[in-house]
């Protein structure tokens, strides 16, 4: 027998639970305001989603997939990403669509039912979150490939969940990848469960980032409720991928402390007891306490900046509330660059309905 | 025998399929434990056990798959895929494998295989959650395509297809699952697949749909009543092998067609029967077959998709363009 | 000028494309310095090198997603699936994603894409390599779908598809790569996407068909002369956005049709052609609507191939039918 | 940073190209019957491929796949399965085919166009080759649930090439079976070629067996090239399989010495000296020579099993082409296990058409 081929997985951590630095943070961390912007967007899209599910359960809002918990890991990758960069998000980073620039007001429309939440102004290239699990896993590659091929310095993001992991397309994706060697950072959010279906039970592999391997693609785990390790790895395998390095694979370990949406009850199928062992691991108060021990942050500052998220929250909500829903026409404005004959008429027979003469 | 919603309609066949036969194994994608997310499978991972029931990764290419591989080995699957917009990548498992493994191999390794799903919109759900693919399957030799209107024939066209031996696609009409209600006898009777069902005579014009949508056509045959217009419904109910008789027979007497459905107007399954009535019926056409579909647009987001879903007023504009056709 | 194959000219095609627009790119399996396996892409990899021309590992459905991250990004990508049996798998990315992503974002993030794929049967070809699936590609919204019949028109119609700044389906009939010579202009113009063409000109009935099947239906009125029978013909090339008004104004002065095609008869492209037919144009019509098509089996294995392809005689006798109707 | 997760992928190899025994060969080594009869079933395999293409050079076979080369895969394989084991193959596994009890005429049939060419009186169970790559893993995995399910000891055999390595299906299928611990074997015949693609434009991973690691099932190479290590290693993955380890992936090192399939000319995109110095590698001569060192095997032997083995192959090629093909109804007869109306119609048309009254 002759050993042709040895992998490694390893794992990153730089704040424990309790909020303590148990490694050399990097040199970002060592600039409290880098912190402070850290916090603050975790905050931020903490009551985002407080609202969000408020506005759901009053009927104002469609059905909402909560990131309470998972804030660390959008807020860490976004941070590492440069704004040229592409983002090609799942439908549960709204963490990091709001670092990048996507306003609260878009989110709203998007979660309420309204294709104008996708048009971002800012980031103008990133794309529209995918809901069908993994198949935005090869649009990431195109992206990737189309900044390789013109020789910009620019890498893709791809955020995907645990269960994404078992759909054949992320395999693919991570496969083309690999072979063109696309700048491409794929991160799996791993927040333990895929609706009710507990990670355990998605696949028997030890980690989620050995799906690489597969692929040939360097792989490691990260604690994905350390946002400083957070941001820390993804900043260098998207320096590598910049630089020619190729593609990497994060799997970011957290947990869902939600339901898996609105429409969800988790308590059909998860422990309560499991849940609460989780809040002791939660990301905000991680680093609260780190900022604190630090003597970087305080009661005053903390109730500041819940009110100032909240209003800003509240602003986007009410102006999301405030705009009407598009005209009849609209939903014929955008299917082709031109609109068609046999479409032109079916666009005048939807106006024509929607003025009460069908 | 009280009132069921259309998904327990569905959960008591699924238990009576799986009482009355051993080889009926369920799986799919939080179908165990959790019931399904529409609860269609509700309490049966606990009385049936894990190896009747079993929760998949999430793939759906593959749990269409696998069900080929247990229905090969003669077990009789019946799998749920979440909802029918995530159903696109099982197409190339059904068209070129289950639709065609018994023909392929004289009969000797058979697919007797039942692949659920939710589908069609108007429950304002996220995007992908309201595709009403079912021409697409209606295309495939070798698959049967069922998709209810109500509890009881939900309960008896789902029998059937778990004890066809062949595939079947069944889609199970969203909007109807807790909407609908109806005293369903949990009686073991299979609902034939080879007939439409007529829901409703009339003389006057014969309107065809299947699935929810006959929800807006019924109560368009009743509004035609106040015009003295007398509409005759029909349930296509089994898409695909298509009982052209009962509607053509229909189309003998009203000499009017107006097919309903919430697909995309290009290439749904009105099309096939627009096109089987321009054939074999047409000397009784006394006017122009009316489809009244979905637009050929994707399902918009629900702040907008109620522009879409064709409404009772339109299926009364088309049956009343008919009538005034001289 | 020279005569050229049809494989030729969607050579010249996209040698041409790829000239005028540095934003074409192809990709597939084999396209490299295989030049594909029916040379579509012959001489393209080392004319334009690794960075325009590249090989795919084999999984179709991230080609077709690759090529959405590409198109999104402002390139041009022009991808093939080496068959049409294997596209199925890219259905999902198509219809969940390229069909709608402009839609989607209001515009902001489009899909130029085209992705090419060699269809239909008749080549004796080993299973799954004789698909015809047009119709599924014609249901999905914010697709176009073109199915070229000569090497004059694939030319013009390929290069109109890389120019579209919408995802194209381009179907290849693989019976015409080499058996369908033409003299090709390769001079840069491209064939409209919205318009069918009249291929034949005639009084009696009208005969509707696309891709490779234009043979038999060609034939088939050479033989319809003989009876005095002058058949119209119709090449649709663009099944998708649909010239309805080509066909309806044919129809209007034949007032007979007869809708020629490979795939299976149930929820065909045909139907689509019939059902606009007997809603906007059965005043128009003399007879029932025939639909010569292909049955609603799988593509039989090679030896009994041809007991499946619509035939000239099929094809004389559907039309004669029409005409014998009083 | 901590260490979750090592991999280790090990290649086993007995006997090297000359054919000389380089590590202690298993008790089966040791029976010459047992040796013979996987030479035998590699040199009928030979002779079919050879007479394969002869026919559909001359117009009396469609295309066909070679296995030239590759022999050792399917012979080891299907040497090291039970007769109740149930083989899923891809198209080139002629060898594993004719070893389970395909006949040589049923072979011909389905290269030659006739469905009836996958009705096997023998193995009843055993899937038809599958032509769209990688499509019929799940079919492995579902099988194999069904044994686990019935509690029978048997097990599945999923054989793809290295292309197929790449589909999103195989990725599924392997990580449904680790999850349920499925009784399956995957065997990759990497050939070194995915038609014109090489391996190393397939997947960056440095072994396919890797490809296993991502859905943590363990994972070997073999020289593929080795029958006595096929079948070694094969033999163990399924006692393992049978009796309840769950599955295992095979990456079976060999090299496609002929063109992919007669449709294809592989001097367009490959060396021929690269094929020459693959002819050194064989398996047929490498257990040919290690049979003639132990004295186990001579000229007149091979002589006389040539001779045999051209019978039994033109035997079954001439009762092939003396087979009619199927009358014009038999395309309905197994589209449903009851012709639904319709097609009776469309049936009654194709006959009349059949008949030359369309
Ligand atoms: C292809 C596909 N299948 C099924 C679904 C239904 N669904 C939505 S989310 C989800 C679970 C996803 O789990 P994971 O990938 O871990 O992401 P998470 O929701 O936990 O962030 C499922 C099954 C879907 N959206 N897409
Ligand atoms: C899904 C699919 N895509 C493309 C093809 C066309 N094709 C046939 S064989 C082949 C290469 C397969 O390579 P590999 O998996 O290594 O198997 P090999 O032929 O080398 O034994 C391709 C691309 C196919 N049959 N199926
Ligand atoms: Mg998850
Ligand atoms: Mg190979």
């Amino acid at each position: 027998m002759t050993i042709l081929a040895q992998f490694t997985i390893s794992s990153t951590r730089l704040l424990d639970a309790a909020g303590e630095a148990v490694a050399a943070l990097p040199p970002f961390a060592q600039d409290p305001k880098e912190l402070e912007a850290l916090y603050r967007a975790m905050l931020l899209t903490r009551a985002f989603d407080t609202k969000a599910i408020a506005l759901q359960r009053t009927g104002r809002l469609g059905t909402y997939a909560s990131a309470l918990g998972q804030e660390a890991i959008g807020v860490g990758v976004a941070a590492a990403m440069q704004p040229s960069d592409v983002l090609v998000p799942s439908y549960r980073e709204h963490a990091a669509q709001l670092w990048r620039g996507v306003t609260l007001k878009e989110l709203f429309l998007y979660w309420g039912g309204d294709e104008r939440g996708n048009d971002f102004a800012v980031p103008h290239e990133d794309f529209p979150v995918c809901v069908p699990v993994g198949s935005h896993a090869p649009h990431a590659v195109g992206v990737a490939l189309a900044f390789r091929l013109r020789g910009e310095k620019r890498a893709a993001v791809c955020v995907f969940g645990d269960g994404a992991t078992s759909k054949g397309d992320v395999a693919e994706a991570l496969n083309m990848a690999g072979v063109w060697k696309a700048p491409v950072v794929f991160i799996v959010n791993n927040n333990g469960w895929a609706i009710s279906v507990p990670r355990a039970k998605q696949s028997a592999a030890t980690t989620l980032a050995q799906k690489a391997i597969a692929a040939g693609i360097p792989a490691e785990q990260v604690d994905g409720n350390d946002v400083i390790a957070v941001r820390f790895v993804a900043e260098r395998a998207l320096e590598g991928a910049r630089a020619g390095a190729g593609p990497a694979l994060i799997e970011a370990v957290s947990y869902r402390l939600s339901d898996h949406t609105t429409a969800d009850d988790a308590s059909r199928y998860r422990d309560d007891k499991e849940v609460s062992a989780h809040w002791a691991q939660e990301p905000v108060a991680r680093l609260r306490s780190y900022l604190v021990h630090q003597g970087l942050w305080n009661t005053a500052q903390e109730e500041a900046l819940l009110q100032e998220c909240s209003k800003r929250v509240e602003e986007a909500a009410a102006s999301y509330l405030a705009t009407p829903p598009r005209p009849a026409a609209a939903i014929f404005d955008h299917v082709y660059a031109e609109l068609p004959r046999e479409l032109a008429e079916q666009r005048e027979a939807a106006i024509a309905t929607a003025e009460g003469k069908p | 025998m009280s009132e069921v919603s259309l998904v327990k309609a569905i959960n008591l066949a699924l238990r009576r399929a799986m009482t009355e036969d051993p080889r009926v194994v369920l799986l799919g994608e939080d179908v165990g434990v959790n019931g399904g997310v529409f609860r269609a499978t509700e309490g049966l991972f606990q009385d049936f056990g894990p190896d009747r029931v079993f929760d998949t990764p999430l793939a759906e290419a593959a749990i269409a798959g696998v069900s080929i591989g247990l229905a090969a080995q003669g077990f009789r699957p019946v799998s749920e895929i979440q909802f029918t917009g995530f159903a696109y990548t099982c197409i190339d498992q059904l068209l070129n494998h289950a639709g065609r493994m018994r023909a392929r191999t004289c009969g000797r390794l058979t697919c007797p295989m039942v692949l659920r799903s939710p589908a069609g919109g108007g429950i304002h759900a996220i995007e992908h959650h309201s595709e009403s693919p079912e021409a697409m399957f209606a295309h495939t030799p070798g698959i049967k395509v069922v998709i209810p209107s109500s509890p009881r024939r939900a309960y008896g066209l789902l029998l059937s297809a778990i004890r066809d031996p062949d595939p079947v696609v069944f889609l199970e009409p969203t909007r109807l699952y807790r909407a609908a209600h109806e005293e369903v006898e949990d009686d073991g009777n299979g609902i034939s697949l080879d007939r439409c069902a007529l829901l409703r005579p009339g003389r006057d014009v014969t309107l065809v749909s299947w699935g929810s949508m006959l929800t807006e056509t019924l109560r368009a045959a009743e509004q035609l009543t106040k015009e003295n217009i007398e509409a005759e419904v029909i349930d296509v109910a089994v898409l695909k092998p298509l009982d052209s008789d009962t509607i053509l027979n229909s189309v003998a007497h009203t000499g009017r067609l107006v097919v309903v459905h919430e697909a995309p107007l290009t290439c749904g399954f009105g099309a096939e029967i627009a096109a089987r009535v321009a054939s074999r019926g047409i000397t009784t056409l006394l006017a122009p077959i009316e489809r009244v579909a979905g637009f050929d647009t994707m399902m918009p987001y629900p702040r907008t998709e109620g522009i879409y879903m064709p409404s009772v007023e339109r299926v009364v504009a088309g049956a009343k363009r008919t009538m005034a056709f001289a």
